[in-house]
């Protein structure tokens, strides 16, 4: 553990330090504002700490690698997360609760999600998953009254437990069959170990997949995403969609590049029927859904079966467009995603009867800048031109064309055209004329949506920069 | 920089009516035809500093040198797209004709709006822009950039100030458009690979992009993702279900730049990109494309006659009319072509100004149901007259522009293929079917006792100004439509030489 | 090293039984507390089957991943019996059949 | 002076024009003044240029401006004057001018007054555009300019939807015609490279030889428009109802001059029709066909509108049989005298109308000839006329007509005959009317007798009628004269004594009533018959079933559209994958494990099954 190597983890040791600084404040004086002001300090300097980094990219042991594609991603989720914080701030605000645990959560989840982002072994992998999803189940239960944040904790926590457990047999059967446990080294020899026993590698790795499928709530795994979703606090749910599944899915990806998994055919064809099987079930699923926040679920599951093309047309071709794609379409997603969910959370708050679409109708009347945000949000999922999700879909659609994957992007265009139709329900409702009135949203929150919207129309309408950073790593 | 401009003013524009609407609820309309004025203006005014347009020399496809303006600026350098705008004799009459239209547009929304004016014409006005763009876009990313998202204004202006049933139709609008213009964005991505694993760079402009060499049957599948996506614009049957829906819900201003404008960009992206970019492709494809032109024709006419409702007949007939330029397209000789061009045009005139008469009625009568009217001539013989004028235009008299753009296309098709023609042509007989019979129901037959105890205003100064405005233009391309025809013979001409 | 040493797949097939056991678990029992006992089942399977690895390939990885599990599994566990209570409190019910509201 | 031909027609359609814009702002008087002056003018430039044209007759050939120019496509709005279109353009505007006048008075009451001078300029600005056309597109301009006025003047009292019902009528089914017609122009320029109608005929005579495919397909095709405008089989089924429009309107438009467009079409371009005999065979059968039938049909009308309509169906049959048979010039000679004729009889039934407010049917009639004795002699002439009585115009037209027709090749003398039998129904069906309406006891009072500007003119018709016959049309120059030598002198005795035969027939029948036909009329046989001639040989109630109403039945069949059904599937397809989908949402986590772990045992078999190796 030599200087450079700790610089290397400094946006690690930064949280870490927050974390320690915010159990101290704790036990001195319980003070929320305190607590917030904290973290967000925290979060800032993690921040910077992942600019610092970038000059000592290195493999820190075996464990993790501190590269500029996961600084990236470090930055990324960490930008997430201080949106999480700004909502956060405002919706727990009403109710007289204990508050700090909730931001001691959120950084230790954060922490987790940043490990998860660096790891290039089956423990870190373990270990920040659990350190995230631990964290992230007491978040999700943290509301004090209501039925639903609990269920869907409970839910939440029972079935990604059932699936880690999957996981780790699948590392175990791997495990068994190499005799190693880091991404690179299971590459190596799983090629060997596959000749004996092709048995153990398939299933194992299989095994794998689905744990990681699980948290990215793809087809077949998809089904806690809905009941989660609407039972979080909005804030939370926006964190569980960004932070969470961004980290899950660089994980899945340095699994299957450096794991070199893309060599094996059956996976190719079993991750294929995933994608596909998630873009169609998950856009059918979301068209006639009422509850926005579920129907922002299961466009996320659709969302990630367009993601995982990318993965599959590595099969094909190992160029940079395709780690550009992830890296692009990731950013937009997470961008979107916050988006959408900062609006749902202002709008809607934690009323569960408000998350209906009825009660947005007239939205664009009422609430012109938040109206606006979601539009865009609207739009940019749908991948319309000149938001940040057309780039996306433009970047998978140029993959998975220079792989000449013609069935997925079959589903893909399928998938799309039914997603039109959800996302335009919530913008027509929007352009509806209603009576419903209710309480302005404060200046912060007009200022975020602005912020994002900005950035997601700025990476839409003039991407070249963030080609030429994501073109870089 | 002219073109940019173009649309800047339009852009601009819009976000002004949006403001004006503070200093009164008349200000946005007055701004929007304001600013559409000036933007026609300052077309014509740049035009004038420009060679003689009747004396155009052919432009070379691949040559932007040769074009009547081009403009080029980095955009997206990684994948070789920059901000392409070029215009020739064919795009300048389409702009042209989109501003004529969008002021008519304005007019048509006068009265006819009566909430959110200046968002309404804002979002008129970025339609207008997103219009101007497809028509001199020569980036094909920036072209589908401008594709798609010239719909949603046109989108809000369904969805907002429809009618009755204006969700579904702005619904089904825009998922047709969509889903056809994801098609041709694959289309396009594909069609760029193709050409960088050629040429070893990505380059989306058109320039570069023509002529690439490619095997056949990827030809055959990249031109069929055009095809779809302009086809489903034109409409041509049986892509065309979207259309009466859309225009029967749309308020009058959005139905006359659906059926004057956007329709055309169908049309024109036809002779622009798919016929050019894969001509082999497109020309063994042209009988299927031909026989849905003919077929368009045929089905569009039938169905106006089974319409009682004013605008849904109105939009069979557009229909109907677009299946002459679909033909025209793909007979693919000057005549026919010529009489394509005419045909967006005189099509663009004589359909919005029925439009805008079914608009007026419906604001008079408040219904566009055909059964309740009848004999109103003796109420509203200016209008009647007027519409007997536009009527007689769509079923193609001589002397009017129609007649003229459709027996071009007839000539040329029948060098290609008589009995097509012999087909299309009993489309005429089904268009004064149909014609006739929407005259019969409205402006002649017995008068509709309910009406006459209504006090029905005719037209006032504004619409009659509006309306002789488009009964000229149309008079002039009937008797004397030389200087269009010159203005897109040479375009013609070096379009006609991409294909074998 | 010497003493009893069985044979991977013996041990792979115990820990794949634990697995199977365990999910049939989850997939049987309605109680919340016995569905966190199938958890601990099937994640015990696993750390069965890395020890038995682990003995296999003659490495201390094994184990090291079995604390690492115990430790996860005591984790989720905790945190489990936390929301166990609020669940009795708020649902009246530790069957998760009926502490069911959201769905469709 | 010809240069100024182009004043012509413009001199109309600016009045037209002008009537339009006023919006019935005008007075009376200066409406009158600018629909009788206008044509009136046009008579007389018309008038001096005939004189000038007589002084040294050359052709004239005057391109204003072209019209259109793509390729080698450039017909231009020119103009071609030659005897031929000397006669056309005197008819129109001599008789045109007259029926102006005419209507002045006929339609004093009327409350849109300015709208019908204004179509009726416009007609016949679009007429004179026909005639005087150099190339076909052009005259294809004029044929649908006439065709769209005689629309407008049939509906012209549109609150009552019978008028526009019959105004339909008339406009689409000559648009059938016409529709033909245009696929012959685009045929005619493929083939031959121009519309020009001179250099065009000039062109099919040297790249065709007689008896060719291509120029029997197209003159058959340019027949189909003539059909379509001259109301012959089996497109005539129009006429009888653009009844419906003001009288005057039927004496321009469908006596005088509209309805012999087609005529003049024909013997225009009989430069191709010389190329394919056997067109000529089928106009020339046409042609007897239909007189034959509308003769047969005039006889049964009790209408008095109805049964001038079929005798105007009838006798341009004649003129179509005179085309047939190659005698151009007797063809359009008949075209002239039947101008005038019938315009007289079309304005006496009017003035007869106009005094009987509105009576149409002749058995109401009667004993008219000393209460209105202007309008009895008019009828007089005019049917001697019509019947070709000896010494009146007509007698000289139909004369000539039959004569050349017996000389035709083969079935000359058929045709001959059948013209004989046609000439002896014209007289009988003629004075049947004129002894119903004039003689006999009064059955309604006329309340007010012509005024001047309806007798005069009526008498001028009258004198045009008598004297008709000896003109000398200066045609020669324009058509190939017509060989053959002078047939038998029995002949033309037949010829001349069959419509003597007729009047006496009509006299015993109809007047003295000596000859009792009833029994053979009120027959079984004779009823049947009757009743189908009556129905115009029930031409019309075939086409209502065999057209009219499966159109409607398919309209109204795709009013559902078929084809957005289709996608109306596919949504219902999605939303009932939606609808099953959500239900396996149940919200119960062992139900989630339990297709977690499907899903998982899925995906394992088919990775397991996919890697060969494996099995």
């Amino acid at each position: 553990m030599n200087s450079s190597s700790m610089m290397a983890l400094l946006p690690i040791l930064m949280l870490s330090l927050t974390v320690v600084v915010l159990m101290i404040q704790a036990s001195i004086k319980r003070d929320q504002s305190i607590a917030w002001m904290i973290t967000g300090i925290g979060f800032l300097v993690s921040l910077w700490a992942a600019g610092y980094a970038r000059g000592f990219t290195q493999t820190v042991t075996v464990l993790l690698s501190v590269d500029d594609w996961g600084l990236y991603f470090t930055t990324l989720v960490l930008l997430a997360s201080v949106v999480t914080l700004v909502l956060s701030k405002d919706t727990f605000s009403p109710e007289g609760e204990r508050k700090e645990e909730f931001y001691l959560l959120l950084v230790l989840s954060v922490l987790g999600a940043v490990v998860l982002i660096q790891s290039t072994h089956m423990v870190s992998l373990l270990l920040g998953m659990e350190l995230m999803g631990v964290a992230l189940y007491a978040m999700i239960a943290f509301p004090e009254r209501g039925q639903l944040p609990l269920e869907a904790a409970i839910k939440y926590l029972v079935l990604s437990a059932c699936a880690s457990a999957m996981l780790l047999y699948g590392f175990a059967l791997l495990y068994a069959a190499t005799g190693d446990l880091s991404y690179a080294g299971i590459g190596t020899k799983a090629i060997l170990a596959y000749a004996q026993n092709p048995v153990l590698v398939i299933s194992g790795t299989v095994l794998v997949l689905a744990g990681i499928c699980f948290k990215l709530s793809l087809v077949p795994f998809h089904m806690w995403t809905p009941d989660v979703y609407e039972g979080a606090p909005t804030p939370v749910t926006g964190f569980l969609a960004t932070v969470s599944k961004g980290a899950v899915f660089v994980a899945l990806a340095r699994f299957f590049i450096e794991g070199q998994l893309y060599q094996y055919s059956s996976l190719i064809g079993v991750l294929s029927m995933v994608a596909i099987a998630s873009m169609l079930i998950g856009n059918l699923l979301a068209l006639k859904q009422n509850n926005v926040k579920r129907l922002l679920a299961y466009s996320s599951i659709a969302h990630f079966g367009y993601l995982l093309v990318v993965l599959v047309a590595l099969a094909y071709q190992d160029g940079p467009l395709v780690n550009e794609a992830i890296t692009f379409y990731l950013g937009a997603y997470i961008l979107t995603t916050l988006l959408a969910f900062s609006v749902v959370a202002t709008i809607a708050g934690e009323e569960e009867e408000k998350n209906d679409i009825t009660f947005f109708e007239g939205l664009f009347w009422r609430k012109r800048i938040q109206a606006i945000g979601l539009t865009v949000a609207m739009l940019s999922f749908a991948g319309i031109p000149l938001t940040a999700g057309f780039m996306g879909k433009f970047y998978i659609i140029s993959v998975g064309i220079q792989s000449g994957l013609w069935w997925l992007l079959a589903a893909l265009v399928m998938g799309s055209a039914i997603a039109i139709y959800y996302y335009l329900r919530i913008i027509f409702a929007m352009s509806k004329a209603s009576k419903i009135s209710s309480d302005s949203p404060t200046q912060a929150q007009d200022l975020l949506v602005i912020v994002l919207v900005a950035m997601v129309i700025m990476l839409g309408s003039w991407p070249q920069p963030f080609i030429e950073i994501a073109g870089r790593l | 920089m002219i073109m940019v401009n173009l649309i800047l003013i339009l852009l601009v524009g819009g976000l002004l009516a949006m403001i004006s609407e503070r200093f009164g609820k008349n200000v946005p309309r007055i701004v929007a035809l304001g600013i559409v004025l000036i933007d026609l203006v300052y077309l014509l005014s740049q035009l004038s500093g420009m060679s003689d347009l009747t004396q155009l020399q052919a432009p070379i496809p691949s040559d932007p040198g040769t074009w009547l303006m081009h403009f080029k600026a980095e955009w997206i350098p990684a994948f070789g797209i920059s901000l392409e705008l070029a215009l020739d004799g064919i795009s300048l009459l389409m702009v042209t004709l989109t501003l004529v239209l969008g002021a008519i547009a304005v007019s048509a929304s006068w009265t006819d709006i009566k909430i959110r004016r200046g968002f309404f014409e804002a979002n008129l006005l970025w339609t207008l822009a997103g219009v101007l763009g497809v028509f001199m876009a020569l980036d094909l990313f920036l072209f589908f950039l401008f594709w798609e998202v010239m719909l949603i204004p046109m989108y809000f202006m369904i969805a907002i100030w429809g009618h009755e049933n204006r969700g579904y139709a702005a619904m089904k609008f825009f998922i047709f458009t969509q889903v056809s213009g994801l098609l041709m964005l694959i289309s396009i991505l594909a069609l760029v690979s193709v050409n960088q694993s050629a040429t070893g760079q990505w380059s989306f402009s058109y320039f570069d992009l023509l002529g690439t060499p490619m095997s056949e049957k990827v030809a055959h599948w990249l031109m069929l993702g055009f095809f779809i996506a302009f086809v489903v614009k034109l409409p041509a049957f049986p892509f065309h279900t979207w259309l009466p829906d859309a225009h029967t819900q749309a308020p009058t201003a959005g139905s006359v730049i659906l059926a004057g404008i956007l329709l055309k960009t169908g049309a024109y992206g036809l002779i622009r990109f798919a016929v050019p970019l894969f001509p082999e492709a497109a020309m063994d494809f042209s009988y299927v494309a031909m026989a849905l032109g003919a077929a368009g024709i045929i089905y569009g006419a039938i169905l106006a006659f089974g319409q009682t409702d004013f605008k849904r007949l109105i939009a069979y007939s557009s229909v109907s009319h677009m299946g002459f330029v679909l033909l025209g397209v793909y007979a693919w000789n000057e005549l026919a072509l010529q009489g394509a061009v005419m045909q967006m045009v005189a099509h663009g005139f004589s359909t919005a100004a029925l439009f805008m008469i079914a608009g007026a009625l419906q604001e008079r009568l408040h219904t566009r149901e055909l059964r309740e009217m009848g004999g109103l001539w003796q109420h509203m013989p200016r209008m009647g007259a007027v519409a007997m004028f536009f009527v007689l235009a769509s079923l193609g008299l001589p002397g009017l522009g129609n007649f003229v753009a459709e027996f071009l296309v007839l000539l040329g098709l029948f060098q290609v293929d008589p009995w097509m023609t012999a087909v299309a042509a009993l489309g005429l007989i089904a268009g004064a079917v149909y014609s006739l019979m929407l005259m019969q129901r409205s402006f002649h037959g017995e008068p509709n006792p309910k009406l006459t105890e209504m006090g029905l205003v005719d037209f006032g100064t504004r619409e009659m100004i509006t309306m002789v405005v488009m009964m000229l233009a149309l008079i002039g391309l009937g008797i004397y439509p030389q200087p269009l025809l010159d203005m897109a013979q040479p375009v013609l001409q070096s379009l006609l030489e991409v294909t074998p | 090293m010497d003493g009893l040493n069985i044979p991977l797949n013996h041990v792979l097939l115990v820990s794949s039984l634990l697995f199977v056991i365990g999910l049939l678990g989850l997939m049987i029992r309605r109680n919340i507390i016995f569905i966190l006992m199938s958890l601990e089942v099937m994640l015990n399977a696993a750390a069965l089957a890395f020890v038995g690895a682990g003995a296999h390939w003659g490495q201390p990885d094994g184990q090291v991943v079995f604390m690492l599990i115990l430790t996860v599994a005591a984790a989720e566990v905790a945190v489990g019996l936390g929301l166990v209570l609020q669940i009795q409190r708020r649902f009246k019910t530790l069957d998760m059949d009926h502490a069911n509201r959201m769905g469709g | 002076m010809r240069e100024l031909i182009w004043l012509i027609p413009l001199i109309p359609l600016l009045s037209s024009v002008t009537l339009m814009l006023s919006s019935g702002k005008f007075p009376r008087l200066l409406i009158g003044l600018l629909g009788v002056g206008s044509v009136g003018s046009a008579a007389l430039l018309t008038l001096a240029l005939g004189l000038d044209f007589m002084a040294n007759p050359e052709v004239l050939q005057l391109t204003l401006w072209t019209w259109m120019q793509v390729g080698s496509f450039a017909p231009g709005v020119a103009f071609y004057f030659d005897g031929l279109t000397l006669v056309m353009m005197s008819v129109i505007t001599g008789v045109g001018f007259l029926i102006h006048l005419f209507s002045t008075e006929f339609m004093e009451d009327d409350v849109s007054y300015a709208r019908y001078f204004a179509y009726l300029n416009m007609f016949v600005a679009a007429m004179l555009v026909l005639v005087m056309a150099d190339n076909l597109l052009l005259l294809y301009l004029g044929w649908e300019g006439v065709g769209v006025c005689s629309y407008l003047l049939v509906g012209f009292w549109y609150q009552n939807s019978a008028n526009g019902q019959a105004a339909r009528k008339a406009f689409i089914v000559t648009r059938i015609g016409d529709t033909a017609m245009a696929l012959g122009l685009l045929l005619l320029f493929t083939e031959l490279g121009t519309l020009n109608i001179q250099s065009m005929v000039g062109a099919a005579n040297e790249s065709w030889q007689v008896g060719d495919t291509l120029p029997l397909i197209a003159c058959l095709l340019l027949l189909g428009g003539a059909v379509g405008k001259s109301a012959q089989l089996p497109l005539h089924t129009w006429l009888p109802d653009a009844m419906a429009g003001p009288t005057p309107v039927s004496a321009l438009i469908h006596a005088a001059t509209m309805v012999t467009a087609g005529v003049y079409l024909i013997a225009r371009t009989h430069g191709l029709f010389l190329l394919a005999p056997t067109a000529m065979l089928v106009v020339a059968i046409i042609g007897i066909t239909t007189s034959l039938i509308a003769a047969f049909t005039a006889l049964m009308q009790s209408d008095i509108k109805r049964i001038l309509a079929y005798s105007t169906i009838s006798q341009i049959g004649y003129m179509f049989l005179a085309l047939g048979v190659g005698a151009w010039t007797a063809g359009i000679f008949h075209l002239m005298t039947h101008a005038f004729f019938k315009a007289l009889l079309f304005l006496g039934s009017g003035a007869i109308i106009h005094c009987l407010h509105h009576e149409h049917n002749i058995f109401k009639m009667g004993g008219l000839r000393s209460k209105m004795p202007v309008t009895f002699w008019s009828f007089m002439i005019g049917s001697a006329a019509l019947a070709a009585l000896p010494m009146t115009s007509g007698f000289f037209s139909k004369d000539q007509i039959l004569l050349e027709a017996y000389q035709f090749p083969d079935i000359g003398p058929w045709l001959w005959f059948a013209g004989l039998c046609g000439a002896l129904l014209t007289a009988m069906y003629s004075f049947r009317l004129v002894f119903v309406v004039f003689f006999g006891q009064v059955k309604t009072k006329p309340d007010k007798d012509t005024g001047w500007r309806m007798a005069l003119p009526l008498s001028v018709l009258c004198g045009l009628s008598l004297v008709g016959g000896y003109f000398i049309i200066p045609v020669e120059s324009v058509f190939p004269m017509s060989t053959g030598t002078h047939p038998a002198h029995w002949v033309e005795y037949v010829s001349i004594s069959v419509p003597l035969v007729g009047l006496l027939l009509a006299y015993l029948i109809f007047q003295s009533g000596q000859l009792r036909v009833d029994g053979l009329v009120n027959s079984a046989i004779g009823k049947i018959m009757r009743q189908f001639w009556l129905s115009g040989w029930g031409i019309d109630w075939l086409y209502e079933r065999l057209f009219v109403r499966p159109y409607y039945a398919f309209a109204s069949l795709l009013k559902a559209e078929p084809v957005d059904a289709v996608y109306g599937l596919v949504v219902t397809f999605n939303e009932a994958l939606n609808g099953w989908l959500s239900q396996s949402q149940t919200g119960r986590m062992r139900w989630y494990i339990t297709s977690m772990v499907a899903g998982l045992v899925v995906l394992v078999a088919v990775a397991l099954q996919l890697s060969p190796e494996a099995i």
